[in-house]
């Protein structure tokens, strides 16, 4: 076990996991965002276990989990709409996810970048972490809207 | 030590797809048939099968929950219907 | 008329070649090495999905 | 059978079953033990067909007819399907009402869709090379698509989703994967045997027949899954039960 493999258990532990307990238990809104920062935390352990294994292969996972992970966040909102929008707005500490997440994109993707050498394969590693940062913002704005919309017209689909 | 991963992996597969298992709500169970789903393609990835592992993101992380959530409403919708009846 | 309709080709097929330069360039970023069968079959990706996304844009309704 | 009976039965085969089953157990080999006698002889294998990615070579070269089984049983059940959520005589259409969608949201869909749907072909076509393959990419790019539905509108999907020519592409691409086999046989060869060229380790073209079943398994499961999902969403948003007391027949 070297230090990638250490670096991605110590997230998976102190990330991805509690963000897993989140998605699994309380209100809707909380296991929409929960969900959200668990794709995001995961792909990132995905780059890290790539790194730590040598195979820079593996990062096509992360890569796949950054374009669909937002997608099913997405798909949570609109078809749990009605839901997101009973309850009230959204506590402090879940509109805090979204710039944690960015935070955790940074502290991963950054250092990766410059143990990379420059070329195709760093470009790609950028990629996926602009990806995951885009999809996540999104993912997340996406939440506050369908929470905020509690009093807005429905009829939603 | 090295084994560390590999073994959280698999608790966390075992605890997310008996937790998959014990709820009944359909919307309940598809938040947690998602986390399955991701904990499963990290197991595979630490026991490096990432073929295997992409097969499973591809499915479980969108594809699962549309078709379990589109079902819950076809059936919800059916129920309001019946109810609206009912009251008329 | 005709006029109108040429700018509108020419509005479209200047779409569709940004978005094909684009995601021509993605798909060389996401390759490990590149020959001219992998320019072939990313190119032919790329238009593929370069007229998915005029598609989206003109089913999205706003430009 | 009285309930009692069948509880002892239950009974006597699971003890029976766990019996066979820790003896098989113990029978295994070691977890993460050196001693590989399949994944030797199938990674020798892959190496000698210039193919990089072993998995791919087993599944589209080595055990090809297994997969044309899996193929199959997608194929199938998403006919199930299309016939099990017909709309039947008495139920009628309903138009479904536009729903709003932040800006933002919207935005990114038309960003997202293309780069999702290209990240799929480039898991379609890299399948001999790196993990992923026909199925894998297949399911991206149909997630893609639905991502107009997701991010953007029902009737937004519905206008560049035509599903008959994906029911038509959903057969095509079965049907080529038995054509690539049969392809063999008119070499000369066993159905499904790798008779292309195998071309330059670690490139596009590498494989032989492998990147070809790859690219017909894609478009059968991309296909497949945009045909499977069409009928799910006619079900959940267009298609209304038919009332209770008056059928009003034929909403076609």
């Amino acid at each position: 076990m070297n230090g990638w493999t250490a670096a991605g258990t110590a997230l998976l532990v102190c990330g991805a996991l509690p963000a897993g307990w989140g998605v699994a238990t309380g209100p809707v809104r909380r296991r929409v965002v929960a969900q959200n920062a668990m794709t995001t935390l995961l792909s990132l352990v995905f780059l890290l276990l790539a790194q730590g294994f040598v195979r820079t292969a593996y990062q096509d996972t992360a890569l796949v989990l950054a374009v669909l992970g937002p997608a099913g966040t997405l798909l949570y909102v609109r078809l749990l709409a009605d839901r997101l929008a009973a309850g009230p707005p959204l506590s402090r500490p879940l509109s805090a996810v979204t710039p944690l997440n960015y935070v955790a994109v940074a502290v991963v993707v950054v250092p990766l970048a410059v143990v990379t050498d420059p070329g195709r394969a760093l470009v790609k590693l950028l990629v996926i972490g602009v990806l995951l940062v885009l999809g996540s913002g999104v993912a997340g704005r996406a939440v506050a809207v369908a929470v905020d919309a509690g009093h807005g017209p429905r009829g939603h689909i | 030590m090295s084994e560390l991963p590999v073994l959280l992996g698999l608790l966390f597969v075992a605890v997310a797809a008996t937790a998959t298992v014990l709820v009944r709500d359909p919307v309940r169970q598809s938040f947690l048939l998602s986390v399955l789903g991701l904990a499963l393609a990290l197991l595979f990835l630490l026991l490096h099968a990432p073929d295997v592992a992409l097969s499973q993101l591809a499915v479980g992380s969108a594809l699962t929950p549309l078709m379990v959530l589109l079902s819950v409403r076809k059936v919800r919708r059916r129920a309001r219907d019946e109810r609206r009846e009912e009251q008329a | 008329m005709t006029r109108r309709r040429a700018l509108a080709v020419l509005a479209a097929g200047a779409e569709l070649l940004a978005w094909w330069a684009v995601l021509t360039g993605l798909w060389m970023v996401l390759i490990s090495s590149v020959d001219t069968l992998e320019w072939v079959v990313g190119g032919l990706a790329a238009l593929l999905a370069a007229c998915a996304a005029r598609g989206t844009r003109r089913a999205s309704g706003t430009p | 059978m009285s309930r009692r009976v069948r509880a002892w039965v239950l009974v006597l085969g699971g003890l029976g079953f766990a019996a066979l089953f820790a003896a098989a157990c113990a029978g295994l080999p070691h977890f993460g033990g050196d001693l590989h006698p399949y994944g030797d002889r199938a990674v020798r294998a892959a190496l000698l067909r210039h193919t990089a990615n072993a998995v791919a070579s087993v599944n589209f070269d080595q055990r090809a007819f297994d997969t044309l089984g899996e193929e199959s049983i997608l194929f199938g059940a998403v006919l199930g399907t299309v016939v099990l959520l017909r709309q039947t005589r008495d139920e009628n259409r309903r138009p479904p009402a536009p729903a709003p969608v932040a800006a933002p949201v919207r935005r990114y869909a038309r960003l997202a869709l293309p780069v999702t749907l290209l990240i799929g072909l480039y898991i379609v076509a890299h399948g001999q090379l790196s993990p992923g393959g026909g199925f894998q990419g297949g399911v991206v790019v149909a997630t893609a698509l639905h991502l107009l539905y997701i991010a953007v509108d029902y009737r937004a999907l519905e206008r560049i989703r035509p599903v008959g020519l994906y029911e038509v592409g959903d057969a095509a691409g079965e049907a080529a994967y038995l054509l690539v086999g049969t392809g063999a046989l008119v070499a000369g060869a066993a159905f499904l045997a790798n008779v292309l060229p195998y071309g330059t380790f670690n490139t596009l073209s590498s494989g032989g027949t492998v990147p070809v079943l790859n690219a017909a398994i894609g478009v059968e499961v991309a296909c497949g899954v945009v045909v499977l999902l069409a009928r799910f969403l006619d079900q959940a948003v267009e298609i209304e039960d038919p009332p209770a007391d008056a059928p009003e027949g034929a909403a076609k």
